[in-house]
């Protein structure tokens, strides 16, 4: 798959789903490979676009344009573009309430997303689902969950009917390490090796569930152990180094594909910013988030590409500008979009 | 026309689909052998065992697991044992199920039937004889049936499957084994209508499932004392089928909504609020209930005998309704 | 007289009690910083961090950790974050803590606090903003009551701890900031009685929790309007105390039943059928409802506002009822 | 604990809950330690007394003297007499749909019992509980529950209690192989481990769920392992070998008591009899449940107990019938008791 012919195409304006179909014609099957420099960049480029759009989401919140209960994802980039930009269009995510980065990664259409995000009825869901609730059925992003842990079976279920249907098909959901203190996902870890179904468990394990670290939560360190009392493959990787991330998503589509059943990909990272906007933050030291802020993904993977001169300097800027101008567009066709009418409260109720 | 047990009818619904639709598959704990009570035996034999699949202990799972093959195109009928275990599945079912398509904006659909198996029969006790179908007329989004007789549970599972919404299908217990005639193919459309089952002038009596059994017996019996009794069989209670309650009631000016869940909280209370909002200035007396006490289900047989209304307590609320006059 | 926000009251309440009775644990999510909203902060710090119990995101667990705490001697005040969670509790709620008591034949005794937050505030949509109190009036065991102001806050989270049975304590996200004066020591016994709150001769408007204020603000414009208004605030909903009720449309022969949560299957269901049974003869027109749609609550603000019932939807239900007639 | 005292004291017609009283006066600790012939034989005597009490149940089940949903744990007695014969009276049990033998290991009396099943008012819970929902509160049995699953957490609460008081109490939750799946149980390992709680997790692996095998429901051919997975020591006994059970439980319940935390004790056992009464059993060969049959844990303790003479062979005889008689007398007590009024059907649901 080629993230650029998305990329360009986007910021000429064609929905994320557009594009995301656009780029997977060529889309070279095993997933695990070995990624070219143009690949590498379009990488970065999806990662800023992530980045720009949430800091944009958080201004305009601090400026209330947009309302909600707001969670973000800045600095968790390297998980969610590492792990869809292995996927086709028709593989199906299911992210929660942190889950903007996870929608765009797939290719929802950042302006319908932040239309969403807005309350408009140019949103993806006309205004009715908002922030933590995202669904982008034509990018493949099946649905979010204001619910901890509430995606982790639908998984499983788009996962039994893709290989009912013979597909080839996976299933990719997000959640937290908060989550895999839920009841259904220890459900769903049972569920999933019994049946062997074509579903990737990605945790994002930033260290916290809103304001409560993990070692206050769970004594298992490493929440892949639970996946490997299954019998399921699971590793745990550096979630802050998109190339990690992408190697074990690799092996792990390509199992799923290969009818080899489920994985776990355990990714370590941080928010860079509170449990939701608006939160204080008083229960994480600062040093801590500075420590956090030099493992930034973005930089992170930058440095990495220049190290491989895999693009320019002038490459580098590029992909923070274009996400910048893409996400202020995107901004402006939100804000600018109608709101629902009030009437349309009570529709769309029963199918 | 084939006489079918209600258990049968139900089977003969599901399987009707199934044959015709390759996207319906069941889910459930020990479906592929039956069930406890034998509903889905046979079908994984003809149909292949890939359709019927046995789950584990994990109400909450199972069911989200139904709701996203749902989102992806099949329509699967997941099966909750008994509806006391519903308790452990109502977040998927309540949060995702039922909103899904709204909150999608329209973007999704969840063609869903959930299957449970309510009420009491056999001295089973509290974790295993509830009627908690109000709850879910509180859910918007979703859809609630409860056929009463073999020809209603054919049909509405029919009905039900090809929806393409979440539609909880209530089975009862009681009735599993009360045989009647189903027209074969189906009897029709039988969803979001209730059935007027008997035509009377002097009350009408409104009941849901097992109850209308001792509706209609109580009609019999009242109708030897010259007492006329409409008796309608709820049968859908989302959408609620009010038109047909308020005509009815234009005519006999009295109504008695009879169920075996608790009363507290029940349909019979959803019933009462709406038909009085639409009938009021028709009603001579007041709308009552014919319920459970407000108790959790005992066991012994003397009190579990107590707790489910009969012929006899409908008997008695015709005649107070029929008594009941401004003070 | 302090005056405290609804939030502190709750926290006055509880803190009252903690001090008072070593048995008193508190259990949740982030509880002992204070939870999202800082209801119980500063408890840890005061009573000891062996009181406040943070728990994993395990809402089913906890709560029957918190009923075998119960059954064991403590009196455990559990939070739900969020009353959408308790979707994820419903087992432990209804089947063990509602029931074991009766079960038990006597045995067994569940003095347990469930605090949940509901409602419509801030946008945050469809799994953050539900009311489903209504559930619970259909489980038998279970008490639930409803504040709609920092007094009664305080008083009720007094009461529902000292009682022996589960109390579900309902507050409200959208008063949490609101302030008024507290008695101190609490005002007195709350629980199972309504308050008349507004005394009036034409109309009567039954409120729940929020939904009070708007109701509170309808009857002064009417009175503008030469129609009196008599208020009262439900606050408890089981038990429901059904002769305030009908005591009020004895006098006013109309009645509105206000409250936010989706109008099918909600409270004022309950409240409908109860005076219509018990006060037929005095009404003069229908009781109606204001409540929410029977729609997933929406995200966007123009669809929230719309949800939500307020002042004008009350004062047109007001005129509805005085308008309505036999046709 | 001595057993005996307990058993002549119920002979002669006292309760269950006074018996055990008795018995626990002298209570040894720690729990861990060699036991001498008497107390094996009052172990083989309560065996004794769970077998007759359950042939008894079905006797009068398929006489209808006793309706309901009955599940008869006949096969699977080592276990309960295993756990509860190193348990106090105000240590807390918690049971399941299967529950009678551990009520009555536990010194619940089986007359009171035995009314429960009868329906009667002289019944436990008046009758209005029946055979899956037992309570014996005055002997430490708090309650059973017809959810899969529904008191494992119950079981946390107490032992959450019990540390709180201060008082060495262990709480004790029996459950089955399917509970095994259930996000409640899995959810409960985390907080035990989480909070070191004095509980005991004992696990009945009989093999089947309903009509369902094990592997059916799981790829997880042993259950301990996810206890191991959270650090909660756990062991996997023959739970049809009474000595095993006492060994791997005696270790737990020192370490409950020492603050040490939660133990998870597995035992491997059969249902001799049908799922419920009155299923016919397809789903099983008949060759297994021959096979188990020869592992019948009263047989084979008894053959344990000869090999070391502990006992004479009147002594086995008078085990079984004084069993046989106290059972008949349970059975008459219950079925000469008053039914409830059915005006009872609505008092007792609030305190
Ligand atoms: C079932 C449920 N319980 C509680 C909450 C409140 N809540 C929202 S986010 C959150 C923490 C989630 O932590 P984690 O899964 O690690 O995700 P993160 O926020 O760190 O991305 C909690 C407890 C919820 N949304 N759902
Ligand atoms: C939550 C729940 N789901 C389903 C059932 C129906 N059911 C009763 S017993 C049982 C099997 C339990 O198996 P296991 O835990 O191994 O116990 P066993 O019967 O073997 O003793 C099932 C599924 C139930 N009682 N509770
Ligand atoms: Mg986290
Ligand atoms: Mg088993």
């Amino acid at each position: 798959m080629n993230f650029d012919t998305a990329w360009k195409a986007g910021i000429q304006g064609r929905s994320g789903a557009e594009n995301m179909k656009a780029a997977k014609q060529g889309s070279a099957k095993p997933a695990t490979r070995h990624d070219d420099s143009s690949e590498l960049l379009s990488l970065l480029r999806h990662m800023w676009v992530i980045r720009a759009f949430e800091e944009k989401v958080s201004a305009l919140y601090a400026a209330r344009e947009i309302v909600g209960l707001l969670h973000l994802g800045i600095g968790q980039e390297a998980v969610a573009v590492g792990v869809c930009g292995l996927l086709d269009t028709d593989d199906l995510v299911y992210g929660g309430h942190r889950s903007h980065g996870h929608a765009i990664a797939k290719g929802a259409d950042p302006n319908r997303l932040m239309a969403e995000l807005a309350g408009r009825f140019t949103g993806y869901c006309r205004g009715k689902g908002g922030s933590m609730h995202i669904v982008a059925a034509e990018a493949g992003f099946v649905t979010a969950s204001g619910v901890v842990g509430g995606t982790v079976p639908l998984a499983l279920g788009a996962a039994f009917a893709a290989r009912e249907k013979g597909a080839g098909r996976v299933a990719v959901v997000f959640f937290g390490d908060g989550a895999g203190q839920t009841g259904p996902f220890h459900e769903s870890l049972n569920i999933a090796s019994l049946w062997q179904l074509p579903v990737i468990f990605v945790c994002e394990n930033n260290g916290y569930a809103e304001f409560t670290p993990l070692s206050a939560h769970t004594k298992v360190e490493r929440l892949a152990q639970h996946a490997n009392t299954y019998g399921i493959p699971g590793a745990t990787v550096d979630g802050n180094d998109i190339l990690a991330v992408r190697k074990a998503m690799g092996r792990a589509v390509d199992n799923a594909r290969a009818g080899k059943g489920p994985t776990f990909v355990e990714c370590l990272t941080y928010r860079l910013r509170g449990h939701y906007e608006g939160d204080p933050g008083k229960y994480r030291e600062l040093s801590q988030l500075a420590d956090w802020k030099k493992k930034d993904p973005i930089a992170r993977f930058t440095r990495v590409l220049k190290r491989r001169r895999a693009a320019s300097a002038g490459d580098f800027e590029k992909a923070e500008s274009d996400a910048r101008a893409l996400v202020d567009a995107a901004a402006e066709f939100a804000l600018s979009s109608p709101w629902p009418e009030p009437e349309e409260t009570a529709t769309q109720v029963c199918a | 026309m084939p006489e079918l047990s209600y258990l049968e009818a139900i089977r003969s619904g599901l399987l009707a689909e199934m044959r015709d639709d390759p996207s319906v598959y069941v889910f459930g704990e020990d479906v592929a052998l039956g069930g406890p009570f034998g509903v889905t035996q046979g079908i994984a034999e003809e149909l292949g065992s890939h359709r019927v699949v046995n789950t584990p202990i994990s109400e909450g799972t199972v069911m989200g697991v139904a709701i996203g093959a749902a989102l992806s195109g099949l329509r699967p009928v997941v099966e909750i044992m008994f509806v006391d275990f519903i308790t452990l599945a109502m977040d998927q079912l309540v949060n995702h199920a039922a909103k899904l398509h709204y909150m999608s904006g329209g973007q999704l659909r969840v063609p869903l039937t959930v299957r449970v198996q309510c009420g009491v029969q056999g001295n089973m006790g509290a974790h295993h004889s509830q009627s908690l179908e109000s709850w879910f007329l509180h859910v918007p989004g979703l859809k609630v049936v409860m056929p009463s007789n073999p020809a209603d549970a054919d049909s509405l599972m029919r009905d039900a499957i090809r929806d393409d919404n979440p539609v909880l299908f209530v089975e009862h217990r009681g009735l599993y084994f009360t045989r009647a005639e189903v027209p074969e193919g189906g009897s029709g459309r039988a969803m979001d209508r209730a059935a007027v089952l008997r035509s009377g002038t002097d009350v009408t009596v409104a009941a849901v499932s097992r109850m209308v059994a001792p509706a209609r017996e109580a009609a019999e019996a009242l109708a030897a004392e010259g007492i006329s009794v409409e008796v309608v069989d709820l049968r859908s209670l989302v959408p609620l089928d009010v038109e047909t309650l308020v005509n009815s009631v234009r005519k006999t000016s009295r109504l008695i909504v009879v169920h075996e869940a608790v009363e507290q909280g029940g349909v019979g209370a959803e019933v009462a609020a709406r038909v009085q909002e639409q009938a009021l200035y028709y009603l001579d007396s007041p709308i009552l209930r014919v319920a459970a006490p407000n108790a959790p289900v005992p066991c012994a047989p003397p009190l579990e005998n107590f707790f489910v209304p009969d012929k006899e307590r409908v008997v008695a609320a015709v005649h107070r309704t029929l008594a009941s006059q401004p003070a």
